[in-house]
This record gives C-alpha cells, structure tokens and sequence, in this order.
C-alpha cells in the first residue's frame, strides 16, 4: 500500500488556487446591494491550492482505500458485488445530470420511463403491489415503511398500536427506525437454529403490535423458516410485517417477500441492485408495499397516462406519508439500479440468488472443512454466513478483529465483525456471486495461514495489519480525544 | 452470466464440495410453496450495447434546456478534475469505512470534508453528511429537542419562508415524534421573516427556531435579530444555509451574539450535478457540546499502535449498530460519494474561488432580474436584499408563460402559486455563473415574446 | 494562472534564491532581438466553464449521424469499463516506461498486449504499437528491405485493393529510402487479386508483397495461395489484417504453408473510439527470427535482483535512443494510451467475444446489402465473398445520393469514385453489430426515396 | 506500492467471459458464405474472464504506475506537467468520439473548427506561416519536416542534398529520422559552454547540406545564444533549419522559431501543450513551415472557405509530401491540446516559459547549493538542466542510475539519465510549470539524503529501490533471454 498523504490543508499556501476554475470576478459593485451586516467578514479558510495538487492529493488518498474494484470485499450484509462500469457511464449522461428536478414533465420523459420501470420491476421481483423510490438508503425505506403501518393503523383508527417487534439479530436500523417513528421496541429471541422463538413472538404479539421487523434470511444467515407461522402470528394480533430487504441478493428470483406475507418492505438498491457505496453512499432504499398499505406511499411516485410520464404528488396521493426528500430523492442512483436490473433482465435475476448461495455455501463448506466453526453448522448458508473464532480467543487469545486486520495484508477486506452480536467473536461473510471460485480459494488459503499463523506466532496476527499505510487504530483515543477538524496549530 | 464468472466446471466442483446435486438444492430450507414461479413481468436482459443506446437515446429526448429554475438546486459549474477522481473505483466502490486501516482514503478525505464545512459555516464540528439539506433539516430538528435540555415542547418555529419541501420533509420525518413545526409568516412586501412578529411566542416554551438564509425566495432573513431573540430566550436556533452564499454572508457560527446552534444545508452546490434531484448530500454542523446529539457518522484523527496519525470512524456509540433504538438517529448509509466530490470541488475553488462563483451567480441574478424587470407586466415581488435568487410578479399566470418558454427551450423558473397562493403569479427565478449575457438576452427577449402573445390572445 | 501555482511570496523567495531581481532576467542570454514581442493573435484566456460551454456547442453542432462507414474505421460497442480504467491518471498521465520498477503497471499490461496481438495474429511475436495500421504498414515495408536479406531491390508488390491511403501512406514513409511500390490489378468481377496475376514477377527480384484482408472493399483474398507464391519466390509476405476479423479468418501466422512473415493492422476496432481519425493504434507481429529489424518498443520479462519477475522495455539497441541514425525507426512515443484500451477490450472481449462481434457485423453487414440491393438501381459490385463491408454500385453518382442521406441523418458510405474511378457509381458500405434491423430499415426506406427522387428528377 | 499482480492469462478459465459485453450470436449460418479455408479453425487464446475480474486486475496495475497524477515526475525532455482534467473531458464529448473520419463536412464543422483555430494558434506562438496537424508523434513530425526540406529542395531541382547536420547532443529521433528521409548524417560537436561549435558547423556544411536539426534551448539545457549566426551559416551554404520542438515548453511566449530563423519546426503537443503521454502515447506532431515550405505541407490540412472549414487535399496542396496518416492524426488529441490552449489564451502562454524557467533556475540553484555538479555552471537553465554525479560515481561508486533509483522509494520519478549521452553519469532535471516550489524543496531534501546515504551507506543507493513492486530488474537478461510473449508453460 502507498504511505500516508498529508492533509490537504498542509499544501495551502494564501493566494494560490485553481484559477481556472473560478468564474470572473463581477467587482465588487456587483454585490453592493447585499448590506454590511448580513457580509461574511473574514473568507472561510478552506485550502488554497492549485489544480494539480488537489488532483494528486485526491488520487493519492484513493489510493488508501480497499474498494470492489482493488480487492475481494467479503463484508457481510453488505453485498458488496461488483458495480458495472455501464451503470455509471450511462447514468452520468450530460443530459441526466443537467436535469432540473423542478423541470417540467415535458423536458424529462426519458428520465421518468427510466422511473417508471424500475417501478415496475421492482414491484415483480418482490411481488409487492406498489414501489416509491424516494427513500435515499436503506434506513430512509424503513423509516417510510413503519411510517407507512403507523399511517394505515392510524387511518383505521387503531391509535395505540406503538410496538415494533425485532429479533435480536436484527440489524441496529430496525429499532432505530422504530424510535424515528415514535415506536417501543420489543426485542424477541431467536432459537438455536437461528430461527425466531415462536413462543416468545406469541408472547410478544398484542393490540400494542404496529408489526414486526423482519429480514429473511437473517443476519444470522440463514432462512426463516416459519416464516408462514410467523406471519399467521403477527397478522392475526393486527400486526403488520415489515420485510428488511438488505439480504434480498439472498433469494432473488427464488422467493418473492410478497408471497411470504410481508406487508412492507425496503430494498437496498445499494446492495441487491448494485449500485456503489461510494465510501458511505449515496444509497436508495425504495419501498415496495401491499395493496393496503400502497395509499399511503412516499411521494412523489411516477405515473403513466397513456404514453406520459408524470409525477404523482399529494394531489394523486392523498393520503401519502408524505415527503421523505427535497425532490425525489436520489435519481442518479436510481438510473444506475435501473441500468443493473435492465442488463441483468429476468434471466440474471434468478441468477442472483442461486450464485450468491452457491458462493456463500461453498465458502462455507470449505471453511468448516478447514477446520472453522460455524454459527450455525446444521444450516444451509443464505448469501451470507457466520464463522464464530470464540475457540481461537479463548486459547489463543487471538479474536475476530485480529482475524479480519490480518486479513488486510493478505489482500483482502475482512468480513463484518461483531455482527450480530449475539454470536461471540463472529465473522459475518458474504462473498456475492460476482466473484469466481478462484477468489473463494485463495481467501480460504488465507483464513487457513491465519490459523496457522495464530497458533505459531500469535503476535503476527494480534499486531496486524502490517503492510497498510497506518498501523492499527486507536479507536478508544479517537473518541475520548476528539480532534474532529484540523486546526493549523494541532500536531499533523 | 452477465457479471458471474462461474464456468460450468467451477459449478460441478464447487457443488461436489458442497455436497449437493445442484444449485436448487441449496435452496431446500425455503417451503416449496414459496417459491418463485415466473418473473414474467421482468424484461428479459440486454447486454450493454442495447441498454447503452436506449438510455442514450431518453437522455437525448429529455435534452438540455437553458434552465432558470433554482429552489434549492442550481446549476454551478463543476470542474472536470471533480467527477473524474470521485468516480475512480476505489472511492466509488468502497464500503462505508469500517476497517479503517484499509480506508484510509475515504476517511482522511471525510476528516477534510469536516474541516472544510465547519470553516464555512463557522461552526465547531460537522459530520460526514446526511441524505440531503431537507432531511438535514428534519433531523437538526429532531437534535435539537434532544439537546435543548431546558424545552419539554418540542415545539419548533419554522419561518413559511423556508423551503416549502424542508418544511413538508421536517414534518414527514419529525410528526411521529411529537415535534410540531409551526409556521411563522412573511412580511408581504420584503419577503422575509419580521422578527418583531415572534414577540407573540415570548414567554412561551419553544425547543428551537429555523432560519433559513438566504430563504426560499432569495432574500436575506435578518440572522442577527432573530437569533439573539431566540438565545435570549433559550431557543436553540437552527440555520439552513446554502454553502455557496456562505462565501459571501455571514456564517450561521457568527449569527447574532452567541451564533447559531446547529447549521445545516444542501451541499449540491458544492460540485454535485443537478441530476433530476439527488444524489446530493446534506451538512450538518454544531458546536462542540452538542457533538453527542448529532446523528451520522464521524470521523475523528489518532493514532495508531506506532504513534503515527491516522483516521477512523469515532463517537460510534451515537448510532444506531451501538446503540441501536436509543441512537441518535436511525441513519446508516449516507452521501459519501458526494461528500468526496463536494471536497474536491472545495479544494479546487477554495475561498477566492468559492467567492467569485457566489458573486458571479448574484451578479448574473440581479441582471436577469433588471431584464426580465423591463419586460411589461413583470416586476420585482420584494423589496430589500436578495442572493442570487428572486421572485417576480407576473400580471397572468404564470404556468402557460413557463409552457412557452419551455417550448423554446427555457426553463423560465419555478411558478410559485402552488406553494405561495397568496402571491398570486409569483415567479422564482435564477441565474447562477454559468449564464451568460447572451442567455439572459434570450430569456429576456422570449419572454417579451410569450407575454406580449399572452396580452393579445 | 492556470496551472501554475506559484503565490507571490513563492516568487520572491524562488528569484532571492537564484539571485535574480526578476523573471525577465533569466532570459538574459536570449537576443535582445529576437524577443516576442506580442502574440495578439492568440485569442484571450478562457476559464474552464467557458471552454466547457464552446466544446458542448461544437460536439452538439456535429451530431451523432447514424453511420454505415467502414473504410478502415469501424463503430464497435466499447465496454465502459475500457475507458473508465484507461483513464485513470496512472495509465493517462505517465511516461513511457522508462523507470521500469515504478512502471510496472504500463510494463506489464504491454507484455499482455503483445501476448494477445501474437496470439490474435498467429506470429510469435508483436511491438508495443505504431501509429496506426497505415503507418505500420508503411513500417513493415521498410522492415522487410532489412529482413529480406536476399533481396536487393527494395521492391514491395502492393495490390490495389490495399487501403488507398495506406498506400499513400507508404509512399510518403518510404519513397525517401528508394523503396518502390508496385500495384497489382484487381480483378473487377470479383474485387480481389488474382493469384495468377502475380506471374508476369517470376524471376524478378521482389522483396515483399503486401496482402490486405479482408481487403478495402471488404473482399476475401485468396491469402494461401499469394503467400505461397511469395515464399515459393522468397518474398516475404506483409499481412494487413483487421483484428476483429482475425476471431473468424485465419490468422498470417497460418497463411500458407509457412505463415506471413510480418502481420500489422489497424488496432481501432478494438474498444478504440472513431474519433475522426485518431488517436488509434498500429499492431506489428512478426516471426522471432526478424525480431531485431523490428521498429517500435518491445516489454520483455526478466527477473530483479531478488528473483522476482518483473517487465522491462527490451532489445532497445533497435531504438533511436541508442542507435541513433542507425535504428530500426524514428518512432519514439508511440499509441501507448490506445494500447491500454485494447487491452482491457480484448480481456473483456475474450475468443468469444471477439468472434460473436466479428459474426454479428458480417451478419448485420449481409442484410444491409439485401436490404440495399432490393432498391432499384443499386446492386453488388462483386461477387466472391466478403467480411462485413462490401461495395454497391448504383446506377448514378453516389455523391448526390449521400448528400442527401446524410440530410436525414444517415452516412451511407464511402463513395469511391474518388479512389477507383473504374468502378464506377461505387458505394462501400459496411454495418457492425451495433447496427439494428431498425437501422437498416432506416436506411433501406431512405435510400429508396433518395435513389427515386433522384430518378424522378 | 501494492504488491505485484498475477498476468491476466493466469485468471483465464475457458468458458468464463464478461458476456454482457458480446453482442448476441447470430448463429453460424450468418458465416455460411465464408468459405471454410479462409475460415479461423482454433479461436484465439485470449484470456477468458470475467467483467470484474479485468476491471480489478487493470485497476491493480495502474496502481503500479508512478504518473503526473500521483508523483513529481521531472523527466527531463518530456516535459511532463499537469495534463488538465477538462480536455480529457471535453475532448471525449460523445458526439465528437462518434464522429467517423471519413464522414462528410457538414457533420464535423464543429470539429473542424477547432483544428482550425489551433492552426491558427500554433502559427501565432511559433512564428511559422503555415501548419499541418496530422504528425501523431514528435518524430513522426521530424518526417514530416525533413521530407518537406527534401521536397523543397527537388523542386528547386537541387538534388544532391542529402546531408543532415545534428550537434552531438541531438536527441536520436533526430538522427533517426534524416535516416528514415534518406539522408546521411554529420554530428558536429558542442563547445564547453554547450553551443553549437561554430567551426564545425562551419566546415561541415556545402553543396550536399540538406539541412541541420536543432533544438533551442539545446537538450543540455541551455540556450544556443549564436542561433542567428548557425542560421546565417546554415542558409548561406543553402541549408534549411529543422527546429526540434521538444523544447518549445522553455521558450514559449518569449521566443519564436519562426523569428530565430527556423523553416520547419515540429511540436510536441504532448509536452507543450500538455496533452497526455498515456504511458507512451499517443502525442501529436504538428508541423510549422516558413512561407516556401508551405507547398509541401503533409495534407490532410483544414482551410476555410468564408463560414465553412474543409479539408485540403491533394488538389489544394499539390505539392504536398503527402499523407502521414490513414486519416487525419491524432484528432483527439489536437481537441485536447486546443483547449489547452484556449485555457491559457494570449496571457497564459506567456506564463508557461516563465514559469518553467522560473522553476528550473530554482531548482538548480538548489541542487547547486546543495553540493551538487552542474553540466554548465555558468549558464541560466533554461526549462530544464543537466546535473553530473561523476563525482560521486568515482568517489562512491554511486551512479547516476542509483541516484534514480534511490529517488523512486523517496515518492519521486527519476529525472532523464544518462542523455545527453556526451554528459557522463547525468541526470537531466525538468520540473515544469505546473510544480509548486513545496515540491522542488522536497526534491532537494530527497537528493541530498541521498548524497548523505551515498557516503554513509552506500549499498542502501546501489541495491534501491526497495519500495516498489520490483527490485532492480536485469535488463540484460531481458535481451539476452527473451521473454516476450507469456506461455502457459512459463515461469511465471
Ligand atoms: C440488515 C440491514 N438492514 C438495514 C441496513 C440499512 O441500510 P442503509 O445502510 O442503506 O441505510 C443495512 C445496511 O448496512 C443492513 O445490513
Ligand atoms: C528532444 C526531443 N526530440 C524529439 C523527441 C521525439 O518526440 P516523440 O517522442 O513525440 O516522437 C523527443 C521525445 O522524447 C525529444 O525529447
């Protein structure tokens, strides 16, 4: 790995700059109608640098990251599979990007077909009856989508339902969501299978449930598979299910939410759909509902009369949670998960789901034939799966973290660790099918140096990583001394 | 196999390993009743070249109009230097950074990003963005009930003249806490919030004041007043600023005597296309004693085990995978790729750079304004101050005038008498740097045009 | 100052360093006289908005006509992935590889080049590129006068049917060297050279013979039986060959019973845009045995001093920088960049790939030619078959006709008459496989009315 | 630097592909009337992989590049500055990528247009009367230049000329190409001050003098001061002036060829006017003439007739040397150098020889302070200059290619070495405009901590670099055992 970069900030010399960047000066007659009191005194101190600087600083600092496109990314619930060129070429067309979003229909048909057919697909492969695509990530969906129960128990006068229901593997935006929505959470617990406690659902359920929050597979793995009953219990206390759709790359094309029994459910665009994370985002998290739940969508939605395209807005939706965005949220996302499912079609859509378990299981086979242990050794591995090194930290004191940091300088990222919580010292690895056997071996290869190493010289390993540009972290001091923004005078 | 590089021989080995005849096999969990039967509704694939043309032959139909329109979204030159490294794979293509010693990049870059906001806004620390300036603002809402202690209302005042979308997104978002927005009127003829009609709140519990400057339609709210009405009063007062404007006006940290206490904005300026809407990305700023209320995440420096500096996500236990129903909000994937293009795009302008784009856009504004202005049956709706941003009275309505425009290829501005009925045929109009003389001629003279065969029709 | 970074307080300190009081005087061992003294014919610096705006005119001003122009340039799907990574400063905007430890990238994506151009060929051996197919063949003549050691007369035989600016090309290039360029008839039936034909050279001293295939009009010739002939003669045989074609023809290195012993092309077709012209590159194989007469730079493996492998730039005592006035070439930079991109196509690409595009092309080429040939007026001009390009005639002037076409849109092909006045109203048309049955229908309709209005008139 | 990467053949499993990049197969029948002798019977051995396996191997060895983008990179005669982002941008818009070379006129004036104005502005900065922009190559343009000079010189039926005068430090295109026009050449040697020796000059030129190649400032980094009295000798005795542009960087806005008496120039736009070197290529050579050269001007050349720009060919220009290129040169990077010219305008092409001057001065006078050997102390550098470590090579049995590579683990390219070859143990050093003083500070504290290591311990210089993804490779196994194209069999 290259070394470190200096700060940006550390190049700025006063009076240097990209000036060919900066439009002409219109003198300062031109702002002589903006009053003295409402002026900024002092410019911001942002760098002054010049153009070749920031272009070097900013590709040096690329160079820093582990990414798709650099190394094998395995980061469970994550999904992090390859992001095609041809989506983001397509979608940065000059015309998409000088796209007014307050511009009318008449100048952007070609977007809203874009729209409106994602609508549609995406409405197929869940077999939900409605989509909004406003929500800008995952959690934004959730949010929409309790917000959506809460709206139709409210509509039917049922006001003291304020009960989200999540297993405790759930991922942390359920209950955080269900806060976002003025909800209580109720954790429940699952079995030693990794299946949800049917008695303690039961126990759970009441005339408080406003629903449960639910992904299938879990973020233990593996499918759900009472999924029926689970849905019998929950719908007969007048509860509703919300389907957390981060693991749909998991049964793409095999199983449908829609036809489990969910009521509401987001998609991770970002995830299943493929467009990039981006280092943090941008996401989208469209939302797909059941017929009951499809008047009070997120607006606005994209129409079709006859052969036009239109926005539908309050007007159309009365009823509608209302607006979870500025416009209509991220739109150039949208088009690259567009591009995707388009390219993709109907045939590589089943694929998904099959080479994505294909993957996942035979990385899981292998690392239990390597000696690994696994969460859940009688089940099949979904998309994901999760390796437990609670034997490794006991006798060698050697753990999960110390495993995925000395994954880095094999040249691979490591698996989400600690999540969920309830497995100790766990690796949550999910390979996607768009990488190649070859790939799965050669991290099998690694897991099992790893091992070796951690049995022969420990240090190795609880020392790693070794080859990337800083050494490991201090995340105690990081939080107890905050040092947020750069001042010139603090030590860089 | 578009993207699954799986040979037929790779398939049989790895399906002998596992142990299992085929794929379906793998599937034997889920109850047969479940599953899928067709996708019949799905189109069937394209390969690139198909799917390369149609997109390009919507992005053509769809065309690139001169466009007049701002509302929160303006058309900024953006350097090419901008786009070319934030969609290099290994910002583009990265996860949210939480291996830190493998995503140095992103993170040093964030940690920049912070700085560069905070100096802008003239606030203490900022985070690594929200979805966008109206969720940024439903959520500094939502903190600022959070961090005013000494509230129990979660009452907030949001002047009308705040975008009409913040204040539906605030609503959207903060109803279900029990926040409740209420709205503060306009001075009709200034277009801006009085601050003498708050005396009507004095006395009363009130969690927090929004500010929008410049507001919704362009003119300059008077920061100072209001914000020293609402410290006086233990109001937490809540800026939504445009970071451009900031070049130029007075930071929210540096409003009245104390300064704001949350600032928030839409960052699309900052080097993200219009793109239809999103993706753009939210800030949010505060001061050091609020940092533990702030949703989203943080970068903070250290060091690590051989006392070299380094970056890494921090004050974790604010979100929701630490703290899960008690985190500080529920967000998890933000706008990083934007926030990589904005702090490209700061390096590149930066304060003299960033300046001259704000006056340049204001100059062109209040030229186009002194154009449009001439054409009869247009004038200026409001007096006093404006940035790069205005609203015009028509004497008809506005909508048939826009039409005729757009059918010569003009986006003339935002017809505002859906969201402002009681300004009758007020127009919003915008002009940023990339305008040039000649296009405000030709607005100028289209519009004399359309309201000329108007009047004789 | 744009792209220069220097503050005033750099420049001050920079002259008091040197010792200077101001720039001017560092240019004090110039001439008094031969001083600019302006350059007001340059016109005033631009920003980067403004330059931005202008290009977007002109592009818009050219369109994108639908096009059924081959001629040695061909339209081919372009993976976005190709130029998405070729891109990237790393590979833009580095130097030729002469600092092979930190080049390695550029070195060994040439290696893999050079593996997939020999293997693509059937040679066991490629450089690192020319300019482009013209001018390496214009190269290869000049390396066959070296390798041709049994030849003293500097002859090369050139049918007709090569590309006619090749042939220019060549002339240019060589003619200063005394080489002499031969033209060999075609036959105008079937639009190929006629093995026959070559006869009337027996017993002369020829040094090599040049085979175009496909040829310029899209024409098979009959490659084994010219190379036998040559090599039965001890000519050396010069293939010019279309990449893309090579997935479906056979490849020079298996002409004959011995194979060519030069093979160069144009590399466009792979994954290179039309782009008016360039930059494209130029592909040169050869046999081991001539290595050493080629021009051009060659990656070789080797070992560093640890033993690891690693990529140099090799056998470099051919190259100007070393031999000087005795090198195989001038030709320094060469099409590196260009190089990149076909790289990345041909991964992406693959042996089927390559061959599924050639197969479409030819095919979508036939039914442009069915379609065409079911206008009255308009027929093929040869019989024999050909590789997704081929020549109609029509029975009146083409010109007039494609002025017409491309009023509509539509480039419908090259006319000839210029190049071959004997063939007539000759038209060379050629479709790829981005061409759609749509397509050819649009075409098809076009030319209907146009060869009708044309009649009526 | 990340480590080695494996050859992309080594990913290749048969049947694997990126298939959404193939078109669809239009099933062998389409083929039927390709006669099966001509026909291909084995495919060819590319590699098969998949999409993101080509994207990540790429991407990996870009990573292994030092480049403009990422490292200080003062190459000296290659004049490697920022190549700025926007002509890259602009330059790629999809309707001029589209554009097909032989389409007809009225679908390329916007093109056109600007291959015209950048004739114009080539004239302008140059002094020449007329220029051609086919020349894909600065050498290619040297062809061009001497071709012109022997057709000149045949028109005027003077054919015995045939020799090419070059001074010994001449760079070997120049050499090369008077070889390549059927000329024979005469080195004339350089006095110790690194003009040309005017004597020689003297008893070399007569009757058979083709011409003589220059460049100006000279490639020791000086400038030739009796340019006026080399022209007077040279056109006296019935010579014509080749101007090698490889140099214009240093003296562009302050001196002109066309003053200093030369009758052809070729530049370099990839160095000048900073389009990119792209590894290697593509450049772009146009070519400047003198009003009696201009007849013989490579074609194609753009004219304007009123409004309308069309190509001039043979029947325009009949005495043209001819055609260089299958079409019209390297269009695409004509649009590159042309916004950058119009980027600069009047006034910044007056910055660029200022500054690169500037830059240089400074740096030697750094480098000299430091201790370092100037090639030609007494004399101003001009863009560039030439640093001796024969010293250091006899005394420490530290070379000049040590120094280089040592620079390389310091996060710096290596400055040219070893040319001009009559410099022994040389280094020649061009920084450019486009560096900021910060980096050739940090440039002088490198080389002068690794004089220090070169004394102190020697063997850490001669073994570098130690950093990169190699050591220090044989280059003479690479010649004497060749490896040029990769075999299954290989080592690898
Ligand atoms: C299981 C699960 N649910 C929800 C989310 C939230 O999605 P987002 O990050 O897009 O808000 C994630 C993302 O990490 C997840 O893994
Ligand atoms: C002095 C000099 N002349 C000529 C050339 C040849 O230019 P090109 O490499 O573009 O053919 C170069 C390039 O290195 C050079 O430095």
């Amino acid at each position: 790995m290259p070394v470190r970069e200096q700060l940006i900030f550390e190049y700025s010399h006063a009076g240097r700059g990209a000036r060919d960047q900066w439009p002409h000066d219109p003198g300062a007659a031109a702002l002589a109608d903006l009053p003295a009191k409402l002026r900024r005194v002092r410019p911001p101190e942002l760098p002054e640098v010049g153009e070749l600087e920031t272009v070097r600083h900013f590709t040096r600092l690329s160079q820093l990251n582990f990414s798709i496109d650099t190394h094998f990314y395995p980061l469970g619930s994550c999904t992090m599979k390859y992001n095609p060129k041809a989506c983001n070429q397509y979608a940065m067309l000059p015309e998409f990007l000088a796209r007014h979003p307050l511009g009318p229909e008449s100048h952007g048909q070609g977007l809203l077909a874009c729209l409106y057919e994602l609508q549609e697909m995406l409405k197929e492969v869940t077999g939900m009856r409605g989509v909004a695509l406003s929500p800008m990530a995952g959690a934004h969906g959730e949010f929409a989508g309790v917000a959506m129960i809460r709206a139709y128990q409210r509509a039917r006068g049922d006001l003291k339902r304020n009960e989200i229901i999540v297993p405790e593997a759930a991922h942390g935006t359920n209950p955080a969501t269900a806060t976002m929505c003025g909800c209580v959470v109720r954790e429940i617990p699952v079995d030693a299978q990794g299946d949800v406690d049917l008695a303690a659902l039961r126990a759970a359920v009441g005339p408080n449930t406003a629903g449960i929050m639910l992904t299938n597979p879990s973020t233990l793995g593996v499918f759900e598979r009472r999924i029926g009953e689970v849905a019998r219990i929950v719908h007969e206390a007048g509860g509703l299910l919300y389907y957390d759709g981060a693991n749909l790359n998991a049964i793409l094309g095999k199983v449908r939410p829609g036809d489990m029994g969910f009521d509401v459910i987001h998609m991770n665009l970002h995830k299943t759909f493929s467009t990039p994370h981006g280092g943090g985002g941008p996401g989208a998290g469209a939302v797909g509902v059941s017929a009951r739940l499809a008047p009070f969508l997120p607006i606005p939605l994209v129409g079709k009369d006859g052969e036009r395209y239109r926005w539908l807005t309050e007007a159309d939706v009365p009823q509608s949670i209302g607006r979870l965005s500025a416009f209509m949220g991220n739109a150039g996302v949208l088009l690259r998960a567009y591009i995707y499912m388009r390219l993709l079609g109907r045939e590589g859509m089943q694929r998904v789901g099959e080479y994505a378990t294909l993957n996942a299981n035979y990385l899981f086979t292998r690392l239990k034939s390597a000696g690994f242990e696994a969460a859940y050794p009688q089940r099949r591995a979904s998309h994901e799966f999760i390796v437990t090194l609670k034997r490794q930290a006991r006798e060698l004191n050697v753990t999960a973290m110390d495993f995925a940091k000395r994954l880095l300088d094999y040249g691979f990222h490591a698996p989400t660790t600690y999540f969920p919580l309830l497995v100790p010292e766990c690796l949550l690895i999910e390979p996607t099918e768009t990488e190649s056997k070859d790939v799965l071996d050669a991290f099998v290869s690694a897991m099992s140096q790893i091992q070796k190493e951690a049995e022969q010289e420990p240090a190795r390993v609880t020392s790693a990583p070794h080859t990337m540009p800083v050494r490991r972290l201090d995340d105690v001091r990081a939080a107890r001394q905050l040092d947020l923004t750069w001042k010139p005078t603090a030590q860089s | 196999m578009a993207f699954i590089p799986h040979t037929e021989a790779d398939v049989a080995a790895m399906l002998a390993a596992i142990g299992v005849a085929g794929i379906e096999n793998l599937f034997d969990e889920i109850p047969p009743d479940l599953r899928v039967k067709s996708l019949a509704g799905m189109p069937h694939e394209l390969n690139e070249m198909e799917i390369g043309r149609l997109m390009t032959e919507r992005a053509r139909a769809d065309g690139v109009p001169l466009t007049f329109i701002g509302a929160g979204a303006y058309e900024h030159h953006i350097p090419a230097a901008v786009w070319a490294i934030t969609t290099r794979g290994e910002f583009y293509s990265a996860y949210t950074p939480y291996q830190a010693e493998a995503s140095q990049g992103t993170l040093q870059l964030i940690y920049e990003f912070q700085t560069m906001i905070a100096r802008l806004t003239g606030m203490e620390v900022a985070n690594a963005s929200m979805y966008d300036g109206a969720s940024a603002t439903a959520e500094a809402a939502l903190m600022a009930v959070r961090a005013n202690r000494k509230s129990k209302s979660a009452r907030i005042l949001v002047p009308t003249t705040l975008h009409p979308h913040y204040r539906q997104v605030a609503v959207t978002t903060a109803a279900n806490q029990g926040l409740k927005f209420e709205e503060l009127p306009f001075c009709t003829a200034e277009g801006v919030t009085p601050a003498a009609s708050l005396a009507r709140y004095d006395g009363q519990d009130i969690t927090a004041l929004v500010i929008q400057q410049p507001n919704f339609f362009g003119h300059l709210e008077d920061v100072d007043a209001l914000t020293d009405w609402a410290h006086a009063r233990a109001i937490l007062v809540i800026a939504v600023v445009n970071p451009t404007a900031l070049s130029l006006l007075k930071p929210p940290g540096q409003w009245g005597s104390r300064g704001a206490d949350i600032a928030v904005g839409e960052g699309q300026p900052l080097g993200v296309p219009l793109c239809s809407g999103g993706p753009y990305f939210g800030f949010m700023t505060t001061r050091m004693e609020h940092v533990r209320q702030m949703p989203g995440r943080i970068v903070g420096r250290t060091l690590d085990v051989a006392g070299g500096a380094g970056f890494t996500l921090t004050l974790q236990a604010r979100e929701q995978h630490i703290r899960r129903a008690k985190a500080t909000s529920n967000i998890c994937t933000n706008q990083g790729l934007l926030v990589t293009a904005a702090t490209i795009y700061m390096a590149l302008m930066g304060p003299q750079g960033l300046a001259r784009t704000a006056a340049a856009a204001h100059a062109r504004t209040r030229e186009l304004v002194a154009a449009l202005t001439r054409v009869p049956g247009v004038r200026l709706a409001f007096s006093g101050p404006y940035f790069h941003e205005a609203v015009l009275q028509l004497d008809r309505p506005v909508a048939p005038v826009l039409k005729s425009l757009s059918s010569r290829g003009i986006l003339g501005g935002l017809d505002l008498s859906g969201y402002f009925p009681e300004l009758g045929h007020a127009l919003l109009v915008c002009a940023t740097e990339t305008k040039t003389a000649a296009d405000i001629d030709r607005y100028h003279a289209s519009l004399g045009e359309v309201m000329q065969a108007a009047r004789a029709a």
